[in-house]
């Protein structure tokens, strides 16, 4: 057993088995640099912890089969803890049951397994670290009602029709803008970026006085933002997307977008290679470990520009602490 | 209705009757009010220059295409088939020009191709595969000189081995009429004498034959009787005892009016 | 001598046989599949541990009943594209009819049967309206996942029930029941193809509409059931999905229809029709499945993996043209 | 009279085309398009505003260049399942290399050389290792988008060029320079087809290679030249998609592979090859660039438009049944 | 080697001469050492029975099939087609049994297959369709009784009508040696003298013609030397005016050796 394991680390896992796990981590899709980022946080957290880590990831955000099947690949070898990402809050059950059944720990990020599904198939997740889409949603909202004083028609730009973050998302944003504002219209767009454009495009022509823009994450976002922008309009529409990758950053700075709300992947990759180290080490974790969010506006865009992909206010790290 | 062309002498019951059949593809006229007629226990035969719609009258009868207007009367009852399933049902067998073999498929395969024997399990039928070889090798072996195995695929044989094996699919199996669109084209000399060696059994045993030819020495060798189309029309027919190859010809060519 | 020339055919030696183009055509996957067995054994030795042979064959079971479904069709020349939105239509209408407390046994039933309507509906198109099979379905593939994002308002439903879950874990030693499923399913189809009418009928229709058309063969019958059969297999596939990943999702699940031709065409069988096998595909699934398992387990980078698998892909389609 | 039996063809008159199944078929697109229109101005004015008229050709350039390239394929009885991915390909061959510094002539002639040497390789491995063209361009659809994977490490390069922002906005009258292109290109592709030995061989290549190979023609160098020429086209819309969104990124960009496939077949082209037109795949393009857009006018909600575009799919393939 | 054939009386030099020329598909030898030798200005004959090889050794020749052993010499070479094109190029057209036409094309583009009349602008050219169109015009009206237009798609056409569009374009071109297989097979009567007519012109124009054929009258009438096969082997050759019909059925059936 063991003999897949690279040269040199058998030793290591044996003699200082918990301090330095062996880590198999599951994320969801290449083409995002959403999950680049994320990747970067587990690797650095790895390199600081002197764990190995495998990270595989789904061939797209729609891959949930493909996805299902990486992770059966990695459970028969003899990783200690797994850090998964699911597509969505099923696709991974039957494999992470068979990781509960032998023991091993699992720390979920970013998307959540679905907590019914998971208590069914007997699955025990260590922690789980992630953003509160509906919140972020939410603070969205808020910042729409900020910019968009004496209210008026927005639109929302979804992922692929019913994804659950997206879903999420939308919903957030429903609850969080004031009573003057109003959704006209909400569409689907693959969390692709021409796609979005596209769709954006023809929802002002459609709504001519349409005054902004909620889209659910930056890629689709920078798209809508192009759309404004060649319509004629910038300025004049507002677009607020959801993640806070570098080059939405950037054009929060430029004013081409009027504001995201940042997520932290990396964050959320480093907590979850940390949630290994103290879960192999026998620590018990907090349940739910909410991952920092904050709204960036054209007012703090320089701060965060600066600090990506680490958050430029504050956060508690809970675990942080286990693993002193 | 058109003046009928020259029936021929009749000597018993009509098994086909063919009554101002027209068909157009678009705007290509292929058929022109044909009318004839043909007996069972005869060899009739249908000849014409190309295009003059030869071929095209056959897929009518054999439930192919459907005629535009006409009638065409089988065994007494006016047909109206909807598909060449029926006309096989009907008890017509047909020679098509372009043979109607699926390539990929072996020999014995095209030979039981929709007459497949089956064996039966309850519900179930399940193809009896080794009687439907055997079957195939008499059936070949009787006609082809180059016997084909009949586990290879016609895609192949050569071109006189496929008009064989169509031959063969068509005289196999019990039926009022066998249609044969140039059942000879491809074939060498040996095979050629037996295929006309088969046409005669066949006529011997009480089956109605109509054979399209355009070698006229084997028309008049075989025939008892012989209908000429020109250009899309039926130009005439003759009993073949009281014609000579020259009239027939002059008749093809447009030379002799009717 | 021309009579011993033409002694190809059923009664066969195996070293002619093995001189034959078609045969390695049919069996290109399995060499292929057998290569790939050796490299991803000699590289990591857990390639061929039970567990992890189990998983790959849980892993391809839904593969292979698709592309036995998929051979149906491209035998007679057709093709399905709706084939993984059909399925996802069926683990909707599983989900839903489940979630309204219909029991498993009517829910099975229902999944089955709507997709099989689906893809009875692709056949009457097909054969009645006369249009090109490549539009109509994907027509069916628009409409199918359309239909599934409303029946089921987006969202997921989760299914926990004991005997699904037995369904997706246990099974006969390394043979778990989906992919027992999975070979009865290919022998039945074998059966269909090589030893009925049916099947006969079937690849006349693929390789010479016009002859079969005047042996008196109705290939529009014919069109219809491969058509259905596709359809209903779609439906079974549903079922083992939803007993997979734990829940009836209105996911695209895209990657199953390319895998599904794919593992066809790998299979050698010709998307002109006419010709096919079924173990052919049947080892195509595999091939394609322990691929990305095999690539896996070697930790092969997340961004060289799309690479590595075009690269065997048409590699292992190579191989039937360099063992002649 | 046969001869004048037999005088369809070059000289035929109106009425008898219009009797004509291929009419039907070659133009059904364009039929099919013009039902749209008027169902769409009918249900809201804004569809033929000259704004939306004018987006909808911006958005329908790409598209209209893809299935272009596709037409050549098919038309040799191929399919160019990589288009889409070696698009993506040269996308991030142009990012790479504006990044770089190397000013924009040189990106995009890097752009549609890389794009080209994909296609070509296609075209190389199909035409001397006799591989069914379904494979080979699967094999690439996937190593291409693991190689933009690598190239980019899978992060966007947003790309902010005076003269490329013209490229997506500017143009003559409603009609934006994209959709130039795509007009220039269909032009040439007409020409090519029909009026150059090139076309009549390629067609013979499709309809029927035996005969082809024996009249001398080389179907390899044939096969060679339609998919380097899908490459070509793939980079040129490489450049067209960055300039649209103005960023190189690595993503997946699926549904261009379907939509450029079914324009071809709304279009009319067999899918069997031998015959084809440019003109039905132009307006092929058109009609599911309208559709969206319509439906997106509608404010037809994200789980219904599927459904929409699956149902008219095949009611204008229906169009050229029931013309006739 | 083997022993040749008998070759005949030598008249003159030889255009084509293969020898000892072997093919086998898989398992299946369709050609044994086939020797044999034509020349310019004569007419010859191949007969044989079906699937004698008579198509594969014209493939041979005509670059489609590449010998497994054995030399072709043409024009005083030893050739080694690597593609029909070659074969054309160096002067050599066949009419295949197959016809080798693409139906989805018009007629007049089959006609002008890689042969294309092209109009130049400056590096471009362009087809010059109504310059093909009217010389397809000419060609096929020499030769079809029943003309087909030359716009519409050979799909359409009848067997007879297709197999005048290929024989047009093989004598339509300058060639040292046209090699009909199988020409008049589907023909009708005039259509089949016109074809005759044909062959006789080529030759006296100079050119070599080799012909296939199971009509042995035509055999007889037309050629100057015949060879046969059998089972994949050439076994003999005769001057025609020098033997009878007769032995010819006797060396093709194997009633006479060699
Ligand atoms: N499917 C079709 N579509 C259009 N025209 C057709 C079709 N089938 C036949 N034709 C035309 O109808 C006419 C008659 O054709 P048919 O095949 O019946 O001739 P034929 O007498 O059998 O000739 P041959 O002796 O050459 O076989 C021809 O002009 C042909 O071009
Ligand atoms: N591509 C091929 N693959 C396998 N066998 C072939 C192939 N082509 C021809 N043959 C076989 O080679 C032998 C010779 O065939 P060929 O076509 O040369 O005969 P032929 O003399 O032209 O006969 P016919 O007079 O019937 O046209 C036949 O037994 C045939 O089955
Ligand atoms: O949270 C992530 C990001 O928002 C990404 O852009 C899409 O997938 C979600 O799961
Ligand atoms: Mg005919
Ligand atoms: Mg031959």
């Amino acid at each position: 057993y063991g003999s897949g394991l690279p040269a040199g680390s058998a030793a290591a896992t044996g003699e200082r088995a918990a301090a330095a796990p062996r880590i198999a981590a599951v994320i969801k899709g290449l083409d995002n640099p959403f999950f680049q980022t994320m990747k970067q946080g587990i690797d650095d957290q790895a390199r600081a912890a002197r764990a190995t880590v495998t990270v595989q990831a789904a061939n797209s955000i729609t891959d949930t089969t493909g996805q299902a099947d990486k992770l059966n690949s990695l459970s028969g070898q003899d990783f200690s803890c797994y850090v998964v990402n699911p597509i969505s809050g099923t696709n991974l059950i039957q494999g992470l049951a068979r990781l509960s059944a032998m023991n091993k720990a699992i720390v979920n990020i970013d998307s959540p397994v679905d907590p019914q599904a998971a208590k069914s198939a007997e699955v025990k997740l260590a922690t789980y670290i992630g953003t509160d889409n509906t919140e972020a949603g939410k603070m969205a909202g808020q910042r729409m009602t900020q910019l968009l004083p004496s209210g008026g028609k927005v639109a929302s730009v979804g992922g692929i029709a019913g994804d659950v973050t997206s879903g999420a998302r939308l919903g957030g944003f429903q609850q969080g803008i004031g009573p003057n504002l109003k959704i006209v219209q909400t569409v689907a767009a693959n969390w692709d970026r021409q796609t979005a454009l596209t769709a954006a495009t023809d929802v002002m022509q459609a709504q001519p006085d349409l005054a902004g823009f909620f889209v659910a994450n930056d890629d689709m976002g920078l798209g809508v933002a192009r759309a404004v922008a060649n319509a004629g309009k910038a300025g004049k529409v507002k677009v607020i997307s959801v993640d806070g990758i570098k080059d939405a950053l950037e054009a929060v700075k430029a004013g081409t977008l009027d504001g995201t709300v940042a997520q932290y992947p990396y964050v959320i990759g480093v907590m979850g290679i940390e949630a290994c180290q103290a879960a192999t080490s026998g620590k018990t974790l907090p349940s739910h470990v909410k991952a920092p969010v904050e709204v960036v506006t054209k007012d703090n865009a320089d701060k965060a520009l600066a600090a990506t992909p680490k958050p430029f206010g504050a956060y508690s790290d809970p675990i942080k602490n286990l693993i002193k | 209705m058109t003046q009928r062309p020259t029936p021929g002498t009749p000597t018993g019951e009509v098994l086909l009757d063919c009554r101002n059949v027209s068909l157009a593809f678009g705007s290509v006229q292929a058929l022109i009010d044909v009318s004839l007629t043909l007996r069972p226990g005869e060899i009739t035969a249908l000849v014409g220059d190309n295009g003059a719609g030869k071929s095209t009258l056959v897929r009518c009868i054999s439930g192919v295409h459907r005629p535009d207007s006409g009638h065409i009367y089988f065994d007494g009852a006016e047909i109206a088939f909807h598909s060449p399933e029926d006309a096989r049902e009907a008890g017509i067998e047909t020679v098509h020009q372009n043979l109607a073999l699926v390539e990929d498929l072996t020999v014995w395969q095209n030979l039981f191709l929709n007459r497949e024997i089956v064996r039966r399990l309850g519900p179930l039928a399940f193809l009896n595969r080794r009687a439907m070889q055997a079957r195939s090798r008499e059936m070949v072996s009787t006609l082809a000189v180059n016997v084909p195995a009949v586990g290879s695929r016609v895609r192949r044989l050569s071109g006189g081995q496929r008009q064989a094996v169509a031959i063969c699919r068509a005289t196999g199996f019990s039926s009022k009429l066998v249609i044969m669109d140039e059942p000879t084209a491809a074939l060498g000399v040996q095979e050629t004498a037996r295929v006309e060696e088969l046409i005669v059994r066949l006529r011997d045993e009480g089956h109605a034959v109509l054979i399209i030819s355009h070698n006229f020495a084997q028309v008049m060798r075989l025939s008892h009787q012989v209908w000429v189309m020109r250009a899309g029309r039926c130009v005439g027919g003759r009993r073949t005892a009281e014609t000579t190859g020259e009239e027939i010809v002059a008749l093809v060519t447009g030379a002799l009016a009717t | 001598m021309a009579n011993t020339t033409l002694t190809a055919g059923e009664g066969q030696a195996w070293p002619a046989r093995l001189k034959d183009a078609s045969f390695w055509a049919e069996w290109a996957a399995l060499v292929g599949l057998i290569v790939l067995v050796i490299v991803f054994q000699a590289l990591n030795p857990t390639f061929l541990s039970m567990g992890n042979i189990s998983s790959m064959l849980v892993a391809a079971a839904i593969l292979i009943i698709l592309a036995v479904g998929q051979t149906f069709v491209i035998a007679t020349a057709g093709i399905d594209l709706s084939i993984a939105s059909v399925m996802t239509l069926g683990a909707v209408v599983f989900g839903q009819a489940y979630a309204a407390g219909l029991g498993l046994a009517p829910a099975c039933l229902l999944a089955v049967l709507g997709a099989g309507a689906a893809g009875a509906l692709n056949g009457l198109i097909i054969a009645w309206g006369r249009i090109a099979d490549f539009i109509v379905t994907l027509g069916m593939l628009s409409a199918a996942s359309g239909l599934a994002l409303i029946l089921s308002d987006g969202k997921p439903v989760t299914i926990i029930d004991p005997k699904l879950l037995k369904l997706s874990t246990g099974g006969v030693g390394i043979f778990g029941w989906s992919f027992v499923i999975a070979v009865v399913v290919a022998v039945a189809a074998h059966v269909a193809l090589f030893h009925t009418r049916f099947g006969t009928h079937l690849f006349a229709t693929g390789g010479a509409p016009e002859s079969a058309t005047a042996m008196g063969i109705s290939t529009r019958r014919i069109k219809l059931a491969v058509y259905l059969i596709s359809g209903l297999l779609a439906g079974l596939s549903a079922i083992l999905l939803v007993a997979r990943i734990g829940a009836a999702e209105p996911a695209a699940n895209t990657a199953f229809l390319l895998n599904s031709v794919a593992a066809v065409v790998l299979g050698g069988v010709s998307l002109f029709g006419g010709r096919g096998t079924v173990i052919g595909p049947f080892f195509g699934a595999l091939l394609l499945v322990a691929l990305v398992n095999g690539l896996t387990l070697l930790g092969v980078s997340q961004f060289y993996q799309p690479l590595a698998v075009g690269i065997v892909v048409v590699l292992a389609a190579l191989l039937m043209r360099f063992q002649q």
